[in-house]
C-alpha cells in the first residue's frame, strides 16, 4: 500500500536522469526551498530537438518523480512539442498523483519550461543557443 | 519486505493485546447503557466508575474530576473552548504557546474568530517555553494558559509546574496537553498544580477514539458536546464503554512499568541520535538535548526534504515521519520547528523517529544501517547539497 | 435470573459479533495512522476511504460528504454549531422541534447564549410536527432548520421531506438527526432533501463512540473539533479505525435485511402493543399510530410510575426503560411526552420497550406475561390508582 | 448490579406496611404529582407512641422503599422519638441511596412530619385525637 502509483514509486527509487549536465543548452530552476521544493532541469538541443535531459531536485517524492518523467518524456521531441508537455501530462503518464501532490507537476511543466526559455535565449541566465538547426 | 521497524509511536501505538482482551467483553457482553436503570445497565455503570476510578489514581485525581471523551482533540478543544465560553464574563483573554498541537492552536483560532485575544508564547532554540514569557503576558483579562506537557514533534519537555504556579497566584486556569507524555513520564495533577489535562488512549497502547480530560473540581466549564447529560453533564453521548476500559487497561499495562521501560527507550534514543549525528554528515539534533521524551529522536538532514527521506525508510520497511503526523499530508513545514527558529528548508529536512514498547536494539541497527545509503542517494540528487559543502 | 429479555434497543445495541470481527485486525495488525505517509499508514487510508465510500453508497451521497465523529451527540452538536457559527454573517436564527434528542436542545441552548435565536416548534398530540408550523417560524435571519428523522423515545416519523422543501426553497440548510431511523428505515439524502445528516453506529449494531455526519457539498460549515486537519480539514482527531470500520460493516449487514427486519419486527411491536393495551387497564399508547418506527412500543401506564416499573421488569430479566435513555437517571418527566400534551403524572409513568435484531415471538408473549401483574402490584400501592377508577 | 442497595431492593420488591389506615390518627400527604412522588403516610397512635404505620406510594423504587422503611423505623417510637427520625437516617436505614435519589428520603421524612402534625392537631385534615394519655 503506497501514497503513490507504482509508476512513481518506480520513477522515485529509480530516477531516470539524475545529475548536472555539464554543456547544457538550457537551464531551467524553480521552486523554493521555503516551499520545500526545488527542481533544476538541464535540456541538451540538437537542431531544435531536445536529445538529453537531466535534473536535480530537492523535494518530496512526487517532486522526484516528476522530475524524472519529464525528462524521460522530453526526449526525442522538439522545442514545439516540448512546450505543449503539461503538467496534467506528466501526472498521467506517472499514472496520477495525489491531489495535493499536483503542484509538484505544475513544477516540472515550470521546470522545462524554464529551461526552454532559457535555451531559446529570453533566460537570464542562458548561454548562447543555436536557434536554426542546418542538419 | 523482510524487515518491519515500528518507529512512528508518537504517531499511534498498536493496542497492547491485553488492551484489546480486557475491551471484548464490552461490544456484546456488558453492553448495557450505563444510564440505564436495570442490572445490565448498571453493570456496565459499575465497569466505567472502575475505569474511571483507576485512572484518576493514576493522576492523584478523584473520580469525579475525569471527563472521558474521543481522544486528545476533543479534550484540547473542550478544554479551550469549554473554559472559554464558560468565563468570558471573567475575561477574553487566553495565553498558550507556538508550538502546540493543531487541537490546541486551531481552537485558539476559532476563539479569536469568537471575540476572544490570544497569545502564543515563543519557544527557544531548544523548543522551550521560558516562564517569564508567560508572566509578562498575563493581564487581568486573561482566563487561561495552556502549554503542552511535552511536545509532539521534538520531545520537548516544558516547565509547566511553573507556569502553573504563575497562573495559580493570578486565579487563572491553567491547562496542559499531556498527550505525549501521559503513560510515558510521570503526569501527577498536583505535582504540576494545573486545572485541567488532556490525554489520549492511542498514545500509549490504548484504542484510537477515546481519551480524557482531567477537570480540577470547582472549575468552571461549559460543556463541549452538549446533550444528555453523561459524565455529570459535561460529556455527553452514550459512553464508549469498551473504549474507556481499554483505556484503563493501557493506563494499566504503563504505568506498571514506566521506570524501566523509559530508562530502555532513553537508552536506545541516545544510541540512535549519536549514531545518525556521528554516521551522516550535516545532521543535527532537534529540540532539548536532555528534558525531551524518552522516545523522541527528531533530526535536521540538511539539503534534502523529509517525505523523500520517509518514502525511502519505508521501502526499507522503517516506518517515521517527519514533523508532526498529523500535517504530514500537508505542505507547510512544521510550526514547530519554524517556532524554534530553523529555516524553512531546514526544517523540510526533518525526520521523526519515536520508539515504543516493541522496539529492540536491533532496530536502531537497522536504522543506523539503511539511513546513511537513503541520505547519500537523495543528496545526490540534490540541487543544494553540494552548493553546502 | 432465569429469562433475560433486552428490550433497550433504542438505547443502545449489542455489537453483532461480525461487527468486533471485522474491528479486531484494526487494533494492532492494520493499525498505522491514516495520515501517516508509509505504508502501514496507507494501509490504514484504504480502509478509511473504503468504509467511508460504502457507507456514503447507502446514504446516496459522495464519499467526501461523509464526516467521521464520535457519535450521534458529536454528530448533532458539529451541525448545530458549524453551521450556527460558520454561517452568522447570514443570519443567527435556528428552528428546530420541541422533541429533538438533548444532544440537538442542549447544543442550541447554548447558540442561544452566544446570541443565536432559536425557535423550538411544538408537536402535536402524537409527537408529529406539522410542516406549516416551520413554514411560519421561517425569516429572512433563518440559516438552519433540525428536525429529527425519528423520534427516540415514541418513534414519531417526522415529514423531513417536506420540511426539507421548505428550506430549499429559501435557501436554508436543513438537518435532520437520523441517529434511531438509519440502518432501521430508508434513510436516503437525495429522497429526503436535506443538506446534514447524523448517524451512530451504536444505535444499528455497531460500537459505542463512533458515527458520522452527512454534509452535502458545498454546505458552509465550521469545524466543531478543531486540529491537525483529518477528515478534509473538517473533523480533526486520529481516526477510529477500528471504530469506523465496524460502523461500515454494521451498515452492511443491516442494510442487507432493513426490510424484512422492519416486517418482523413491525409484527411484534404491534403484537406488544395491543397486548398490553387489552390486558392492563388505564394504559395508552404514546407517539403516532402508523408512521412510527418498526421497534418502538411507548406506553403510559396510569397511576404508578415509570422507574419503579423498569425496576420490577429488571427483576423478571426484561431491559426497558421510561422516557429516553439518557434523561432516565434524571428526575423531569420526559420532555418529548410533555411536548406531546400529556400531563406530567402519565409522562411518569412511561414505559418504552425497543425491538430489535434478537428479539423473538416469546420476548413478546413474556413481557405480556409479567407485566400485568407488576402493574397491579404497584398500582395497589398507588394512593392516585383508586381516586381514578 | 443494581441501582439500589440490597435493602432498597427488598424494601421496593417486598414493602412493609402498605396500605390504607380505615381509622387513622394522623395521615401526612406530601409530594406532587407532576414531579413524579406522591407518599401518603397513616399512624396510629396510642399514648404518645405510634402503634402502627401503613403508606401508599406513587413513585421511583426509592420513595416505595423509603416509605416502606419509614413505616417500619415509626412504630413502637413516642412522638418525640419519631419526629428526631431525619431523611439521613432512613437513608442510612437502607444502606444509602443514590445522591439523586436523597430528596425521597426528606420525602418520607416529611410525610412522617406531615403525619405527625395532623396527629397533634395543627394539621387541616387532621381529627380529633388525644394529646395526653393515661394508662
Ligand atoms: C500533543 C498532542 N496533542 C493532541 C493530540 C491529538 O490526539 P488525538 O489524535 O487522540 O485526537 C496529539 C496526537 O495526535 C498530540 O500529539
Ligand atoms: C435521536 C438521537 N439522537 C442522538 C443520540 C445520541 O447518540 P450518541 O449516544 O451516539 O451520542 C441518540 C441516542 O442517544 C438519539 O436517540
Amino acid at each position: 500500500m503506497s501514497l503513490y502509483s507504482d509508476k512513481v514509486m518506480d520513477h522515485f527509487m529509480n530516477p531516470r536522469n539524475v545529475g548536472e549536465m555539464n554543456n547544457a543548452d538550457g537551464i531551467g530552476r524553480v521552486g523554493n526551498p521555503v516551499c520545500g521544493d526545488i527542481m533544476e532541469l538541464f535540456i541538451k538541443v540538437k537542431c531544435n530537438t531536445i536529445v538529453d535531459a537531466k535534473f536535480r531536485t530537492f523535494g518530496c517524492g512526487a517532486a522526484i518523480a516528476t522530475s524524472s518523467m519529464v525528462t524521460e518524456m522530453v526526449k526525442g521531441k522538439t522545442i514545439d512539442e516540448a512546450l505543449k508537455i503539461s503538467n496534467k501530462a506528466v501526472a498521467e503518464a506517472l499514472d496520477g498523483l495525489p491531489p495535493v501532490k499536483m503542484h509538484c507537476s505544475v513544477l516540472a511543466e515550470d521546470a522545462l519550461k524554464a529551461a526552454i526559455e532559457d535555451y531559446l535565449g529570453s533566460g537570464v541566465k542562458g548561454l548562447p543557443h543555436t536557434k536554426t538547426c542546418s542538419l | 519486505m523482510c524487515k518491519e521497524v515500528y518507529l512512528d509511536y508518537a504517531a499511534t501505538t498498536p493496542c497492547d493485546p491485553d488492551v484489546v482482551k480486557a475491551m471484548l467483553p464490552y461490544f456484546n457482553d456488558t453492553f448495557g447503557n450505563p444510564s440505564s436503570l436495570y442490572s445490565l445497565g448498571q453493570k456496565s455503570k459499575k465497569a466505567l466508575e472502575g475505569a474511571r476510578t483507576a485512572i484518576a489514581d493514576t493522576l492523584s485525581a478523584d473520580p469525579t474530576e475525569i471527563i472521558f471523551t474521543s481522544g486528545g482533540s476533543e479534550s484540547n478543544n473542550m478544554a479551550i473552548k469549554g473554559i472559554g465560553f464558560g468565563n468570558k464574563d471573567k475575561g477574553n483573554h487566553i495565553i498558550t504557546t507556538a508550538i502546540e498541537h493543531h487541537s490546541i492552536i486551531n481552537a485558539c483560532r476559532f476563539m479569536e474568530k469568537q471575540g476572544f485575544k490570544v497569545d502564543y508564547i515563543p519557544v527557544d532554540r531548544y523548543g522551550m517555553v521560558n516562564p517569564d514569557d508567560v508572566r509578562k503576558a498575563v493581564s487581568d483579562n486573561t482566563i487561561l494558559i495552556s502549554v503542552m506537557h511535552a511536545n509532539n514533534e521534538v520531545g520537548t519537555i516544558q516547565p509547566v509546574k511553573e507556569i502553573a504556579e504563575i497562573a495559580r497566584a493570578r486565579g487563572i486556569y491553567m491547562h496542559t496537553d499531556a498527550v505525549q507524555s501521559f503513560g510515558h513520564i510521570p503526569v501527577d495533577t498536583n505535582e504540576l498544580g494545573v486545572n485541567l489535562v488532556s490525554i489520549s488512549a492511542h498514545k500509549l497502547y490504548g484504542p484510537r477514539g477515546v481519551g480524557a480530560l482531567y477537570v480540577r473540581k470547582g472549575t468552571k466549564i461549559e460543556p463541549f458536546i452538549h446533550g444528555g447529560g453523561q459524565e455529570r453533564r459535561r460529556r455527553s453521548s452514550t459512553e464508549n464503554l469498551a473504549g474507556i476500559v481499554g483505556l484503563k487497561k493501557a493506563v494499566e499495562i504503563s504505568l506498571k512499568s514506566m521506570e524501566s521501560e523509559a530508562t530502555r527507550l532513553c537508552r536506545m534514543r541516545d544510541r540512535l541520535t549519536e549514531g545518525i549525528l556521528s554516521k551522516i554528515p550535516d545532521t543535527r539534533l532537534n529540540g532539548h538535548p536532555e528534558k525531551r521524551l524518552p522516545g523522541n529522536v527528531n533530526i535536521s538532514v540538511e539539503c534534502i526534504e523529509g517525505e523523500s527521506m520517509v518514502l525511502s525508510l519505508d521501502m526499507e520497511g522503517v516506518a517515521c515521519s517527519t514533523g508532526s503526523a498529523c500535517s504530514s499530508a500537508s505542505l507547510e513545514p512544521s510550526h514547530v520547528l519554524i517556532a524554534m527558529g530553523l529555516p524553512p528548508e531546514v526544517a523540510h529536512g526533518s525526520l521523526r523517529f519515536t520508539l515504543g514498547r516493541y522496539t529492540e536494539d536491533e532496530d536502531i541497527d537497522y536504522v543506523l544501517d539503511v539511513l546513511p545509503g537513503i541520505v547519500e542517494r537523495l543528496r545526490k540528487m540534490s540541487p543544494m547539497y553540494k552548493e553546502v559543502r
